[in-house]
């Protein structure tokens, strides 16, 4: 029965199994009369017609749109077979086998093994197959059309107005920035804090733990921590209060000592500078948890800093910090340590406060510009959500559909 | 006889693991420093088994994929670090890396991050059938986010109704957010410990199915 | 140079279907994991480099450095280099599927485990409801365990509800502000490293 | 009292966490949306649908991840879906040949019995490749079903170990067009191309469905690279501590359900066991009545904590301005 077409893709078979059972449930129930023709041996099926083909938008020229009409009856008819091949050559191959049930129209090159070439011209012809595998062609149809890559994407418009606009934004905030325009940011509660523990430990004599985080200098949060620690250290300086750095990125410890030598010479006073105060302790993150821990044990620090990239380690130094009665100032990017944070310091940045502080202290234009123009990209998502709300309100008094208007305004297809 | 071996070595470093919680001592530092060895051996070999040799060596060992030198160099320049006077090599293959990745995901990030979810944030407020929670729900998605929003907005002072009030619910909200996180980090580490006492207790001494 | 060419590029490749847009790109798929195997070099040699230096200079606990160095180099030997007569290979059973399996897997699941310890500490001993914003923290949160849990239903049936209202409606307003403003963050960054405004990440490469 | 040494409280810890496995309470989980999406969804699929498991954890998070990946697989394979797994990391790739392990290990219960690539290349040669007459080939060569199997499960028909590819947000847009570039072989050294399951489902385009058990943001990957690029459904198994983090993709409908940490995972199984699919649950299911002890300690912890601190004035601080 299996005729030698059906062996070489021996995988249709497969795909045709599972429809097989629902074609005869189908069958059984609807008519009759069908399966009555199929045991015929010189039975008779209707055979698809014209095929369509066009060449389909925002592609690489490696797809086609192929529809084609049904037949007149579809009795007996479970899947089509679609064959393709170049114009002018011998082999047809088949491309595609498409359930009875499904859409007539598909787009042809997804399949990596038969891949469509740009410009070159296919033919295609289609066949309605029984039940058994046995097919009945239809007409071959050259394609009105050759596949051709397009420049651009129409369906990503959306996302490249978003693009378009937050790049502007950003950009004209760091001309700004760069031309020295004073720009307005409001005072983060947490610099006066990081003051205040400062004059704190100041008044009581004893040292300043800081540790930048766990992580490496790529870190966002540790470029943020690593300014801040400047700004620290030049106050430090100025108090000739003690200061202990605890290093657990080989990289980043040379970088911070860089950073506090800097500030103690900026802040006059580079006779003061410790250069046992920046000290790396170890790669492996529990081992440097005990160590920092046996720090604060031993030293009691008055204040201790956590800003950076922290992981599970947080909760450990928070903990035994807060046991030692220091003043905590936390600040992190790590949701998830966030929480560990707020319940055992005695303040915490959260998030991109820990930028925002950053950039607020360390005065560097360009980051300010940068934080200006996320900032104005909030306004304008807070805009679009504001509007949302309202229309939602007269959507819901008026009985209209506003929302989805605006909704559709910024809403991307899933499939491109 | 294999796997009896294997339970019982696992059980071994199980335990040097929680002699930690007594106390500091050389058995779990033997362990912590083990692990640090295997895992990067193990990456290494993988990496060899299924990058290297496929797609580099294999390639250009039949003779037909010379374009492959260049990634090979390419990769070979990260080695150049170790070698202090040409290690600004090595900024080649970090550069090419970084700015190809970044180039990539930039709009990935501005569709899956910022418009994808703004699009969420529009949700209808009502619509018939919906329980009194589920609207009570949506209103205070849409006003949290809203609130949240202005709490990490810097270019205002936090005074006055729309950013003074704003702020303040975006804080409350935002500390809701954090305990569901915490609940759930705490729930996570039990479910960690969990997981080692059905080892110990099962896998090992058998006592439990 | 390389990044800001390679970065533009790659951001104009999204937007342009064309055929050469996609060959480039097609490359590009197919070199990065060929340069990123070698990157793996780095942090084995700076690995070998700390505890060799650690190994000559007798300092603290430098015995250890050798369970780190000998399985570092000992791992690849045992899977590609030992025969598979003698316990080579990386399937099981092998050595090295040994190693992996049974030292490996159980340092590290119990690694993390050991925090539940440190939690139950702590909740004690530092968790404390110091500040209004604490209280609803620490509030929610216990809620929320005890949600999760099938003990929250003995309690209430309204335990699990709440606990799942503030996850999916606060809970999740929180969360999506977050991920806007890390989402422009993570934009500003990837701007600031193409057009070179941010290079520390270069780590002092050649400097 | 706060100044008690903290080993006792690791003990009460310690304590809590043992002596339930003892005392089976048994607790029922119900189930909700979230992973009942999945579950429904997973249901819905035959032998003609396929789907990525892809194990994207460490031995770390295994605890929570891997029920997730092991329920998600033997309902795959209950109803003869096609299962491509992959790793994002060489250590994940452990971690999937661990699962294998375990869903094909005689001792574990309701296991499927693995038939090595290798062993049906006579069958596969032949065009025998359909799920069902390959089981009638296969016994018909005179093998026979293990007792307590559930079922036979043919490499290459049924599952492929793709394992890691280093990465692999690349690989996931690579697959996006076709699987066998970005894996010519397996992770057992079989070529992919000669898999059916690989012949019928040649690119993530012809996949129905991707879980990816995760301990690290890297599932976000699959959102970005394969369901923003070509709108593949995308399933989350995450760790309970990322798992409020992933709310805002689930409402927006960019993941179609998600599993939350061991909890997450004990549902699952409730929903395997309650339909038939597995014969009982497992170690997720156990696990609860443990962590409904331990959480109940720990609350206790905390309000003690908080009345000791607060009655005892226990290192009183002034509390910083700058702080509200």
């Amino acid at each position: 029965m299996r005729k030698n077409w059906i062996v070489v893709p021996a995988l249709m078979i497969l795909l045709l199994l599972p429809a097989l059972s629902v074609a005869q449930g189908v069958d059984e129930i609807l008519t009759p009369a069908a399966e009555e023709q199929l045991e015929e041996p010189d039975s008779w099926l209707d055979a698809p017609g014209a095929v369509t083909v066009q060449d389909k938008d925002n592609d690489a020229g490696d797809q086609l749109l192929v529809s084609f009409e049904q037949p007149l009856y579809t009795d007996g008819i479970f899947a089509y077979n679609v064959y393709r091949r170049i114009v002018g050559e011998e082999n047809w191959n088949l491309v595609k086998v498409i359930p009875a049930d499904d859409p007539r129209e598909f787009i042809d090159g997804y399949d990596p093994e038969y891949p469509i070439e740009p410009g070159v011209l296919y033919e295609y012809r289609i066949a309605s197959v029984t039940v058994d595998g046995e097919e009945y062609f239809g007409p071959v149809c050259e394609a009105g059309a050759v596949s051709a890559g397009e420049i651009y994407h129409t369906g990503k418009t959306r996302v490249l107005i978003a693009s378009i606009l937050f790049i502007v934004l950003i950009f004209y905030y760091f001309g700004k920035a760069q031309r020295g325009i004073k720009m307005y940011m409001r005072p983060i509660a947490g610099i006066e804090a990081i003051d205040e523990a400062i004059g704190r430990a100041t008044e009581m004599g004893k040292p300043i733990l800081y540790v930048p985080g766990i992580s490496s200098i790529a870190d966002v949060a540790t470029i943020a921590s690593l300014t801040i620690l400047g700004r620290v250290a030049k106050k430090i300086a100025q108090y000739q209060t003690p200061l202990i750095v605890p290093n657990r990125d080989p990289i980043v410890f040379t970088v911070a000592e860089e950073v506090v030598k800097q500030a103690y010479l900026e802040a006059g006073r580079p006779d003061a500078f410790d250069p046992d105060s920046v000290f790396f302790l170890t790669t492996s993150q529990f081992a440097y948890v005990a160590g920092v821990n046996g720090i604060m044990m031993r030293e009691k620090p008055a204040t201790n800093f956590y800003l950076g990239m922290f992981y599970a380690e947080s909760l450990l130094l928070a903990e035994t910090g807060s046991l030692s009665g220091a003043i905590q100032i936390a600040g992190t990017d790590a949701v998830t340590q966030l929480p560990f944070f707020i319940t055992t310091c005695d303040y915490t940045l959260i998030g991109e406060e820990l930028y925002a502080a950053s950039a607020y202290l360390g005065r560097e234009p360009k980051q300010i510009g940068a934080l200006k123009g996320q900032d104005a990209c909030k306004a304008i998502i807070m805009g679009f959500i504001t509007l949302a709300l309202v229309f939602g309100i007269i959507d819901v008094v008026a009985n209209t559909h506003i929302l989805d208007w605006l909704r559709d305004l910024v809403a991307s297809p899933i499939m491109e | 006889m294999y796997d009896t071996i294997g339970i019982w070595v696992g059980a071994f470093f199980t335990l040097a693991i929680y002699s930690f919680l007594y106390k500091e001592n050389p058995i779990y530092r033997l362990a912590e420093h083990l692990v640090v060895g295997i895992s990067s051996g193990y990456a290494m070999a993988v990496t060899y088994q299924i990058t290297v040799k496929p797609r580099l060596i294999d390639p250009l060992l039949s003779g037909n994929h010379w374009i492959l030198l260049i990634p090979g160099i390419l990769g070979l320049l990260y080695i150049t670090r170790f070698i202090p006077k040409i290690s600004w090599l090595s900024r080649y293959p970090i550069g090419f890396y970084m700015g190809t990745a970044m180039g990539v995901s930039f709009p990935l990030i501005m569709k899956a991050n910022v418009l994808r979810q703004l699009e969420g944030a529009m949700v209808p407020l009502y619509s018939s059938g919906m329980p009194w929670t589920e609207v009570l729900g949506n209103i205070v998605m849409i006003l949290g986010t809203l609130a949240a929003l202005i709490y990490f907005f810097f270019s205002k002072p936090h005074k006055g109704l729309f950013f003074g009030t704003g702020s303040k619910i975006g804080i409350w909200v935002i500390m809701l957010g954090f305990g569901a996180t915490f609940g759930f980090t705490i729930m996570g580490r039990i479910s960690l410990l969990i997981g080692r006492i059905q080892y110990l207790l099962g896998d090992w001494l058998h006592l439990i199915e | 140079m390389i990044v800001m060419v390679g970065g533009i590029l790659m951001i104009l490749q999204y937007f342009i279907p064309h055929q050469i847009s996609q060959t480039i790109f097609a490359y590009y798929t197919d070199w990065t994991p060929i340069i990123l195997a070698f990157a793996l070099v780095l942090g084995v040699g700076s690995l070998t480099r700390i505890h060799s230096h650690k190994i000559r200079r007798k300092a603290k606990n430098w015995q250890y450095s050798y369970a780190v160095l000998i399985p570092l180099f000992g791992m690849p030997i045992l899977a590609h280099i030992l025969p598979q007569s003698l316990g080579g290979g990386m399937d099981s059973p092998s050595i090295f599927h040994f190693f992996f399996m049974h030292v490996q897997v159980s340092i590290q699941a119990t690694m993390f485990s050991l925090l539940a310890f440190y939690i139950a500490s702590a909740a004690f001993r530092a968790f404390r409801a110091k500040s209004a914003l604490a209280t609803v923290l620490l509030l929610a949160a216990v809620i929320v365990m005890l949600g999760q849990v099938p003990v929250g239903e003995l309690l209430g049936k309204w335990l699990p509800e709440t606990g799942l209202w503030i996850l999916r409606y606060p809970n999740l307003a929180a969360k999506r502000a977050i991920m806007l403003g890390v989402g422009f963050g993570m934009l500003a960054t990837n701007l600031k490293i193409i057009f070179g405004v941010e290079r520390n990440w270069l780590g002092g490469a050649g400097k | 009292m706060l100044n008690i040494d903290r080993r006792w409280i690791f003990l009460g810890i310690g304590i809590v966490s043992i002596v339930p496995f003892f005392i089976n309470f048994g607790l029922p989980v119900t189930t909700t949306m979230e992973v009942e999406s999945i579950f429904d969804y997973v249901n819905e699929l035959g032998p003609d649908n396929a789907i990525f498991i892809s194990f994207d954890f460490a031995p770390g998070t295994q605890a929570e991840n891997m029920p997730m990946a092991v329920g998600v697989m033997r309902h795959a394979f209950h109803n003869d879906v096609p299962v491509f797994m992959t790793a994002n990391y060489p250590l994940h790739h452990g971690m999937m040949l661990a699962a294998m392990e375990y869903v094909f290990n005689p001792t574990t219960v309701g296991f499927y019995q693995e038939v090595f690539f290798d062993d049906w290349r006579d069958l596969r040669e032949a065009g025998v490749t359909g799920k069902y007459e390959l089981i009638e080939a296969w016994e018909n060569q005179g093998n026979q079903l293990p007792d307590g199997a559930m079922g036979w499960v043919f490499e290459g028909r049924d599952y492929a170990a793709l394992g890691y590819a280093p990465v692999f947000n690349l690989v996931i847009l690579g697959m996006t067009v076709s699987i066998e570039t970005q894996y010519p072989v397996d992770a057992h050294g079989n070529s992919t191309g000669e898999m059916p399951m690989l012949r019928e489902h040649k690119s993530l385009r012809e996949i129905d469905l991707a879980l990816t058990s995760s301990g690290s943001g890297a599932c976000v990957w699959w959102v970005t690279y394969a369901r923003e690029k070509i709108g593949l459904p995308i399933a989350f198994g995450l760790t309970a501590v990322m798992a409020t983090d992933y709310f805002p993709y689930l409402q927006s409908g960019q993941v179609i359900g998600q599993m939350g940490g061991l909890r997450g995972a004990a549902e699952y199984e409730v929903l395997l066991t309650e339909n038939g699919i597995t014969p009982t649950t497992d170690k997720a299911f156990t696990g609860m009545d443990v962590q409904s002890a331990a959480h109940i300690l720990i609350i206790l912890l905390i309000i003690m904590g908080n009345i000791a601190f607060f009655a005892g004035g226990f290192h009183k601080k002034t509390l910083l301005k700058g702080g509200s």
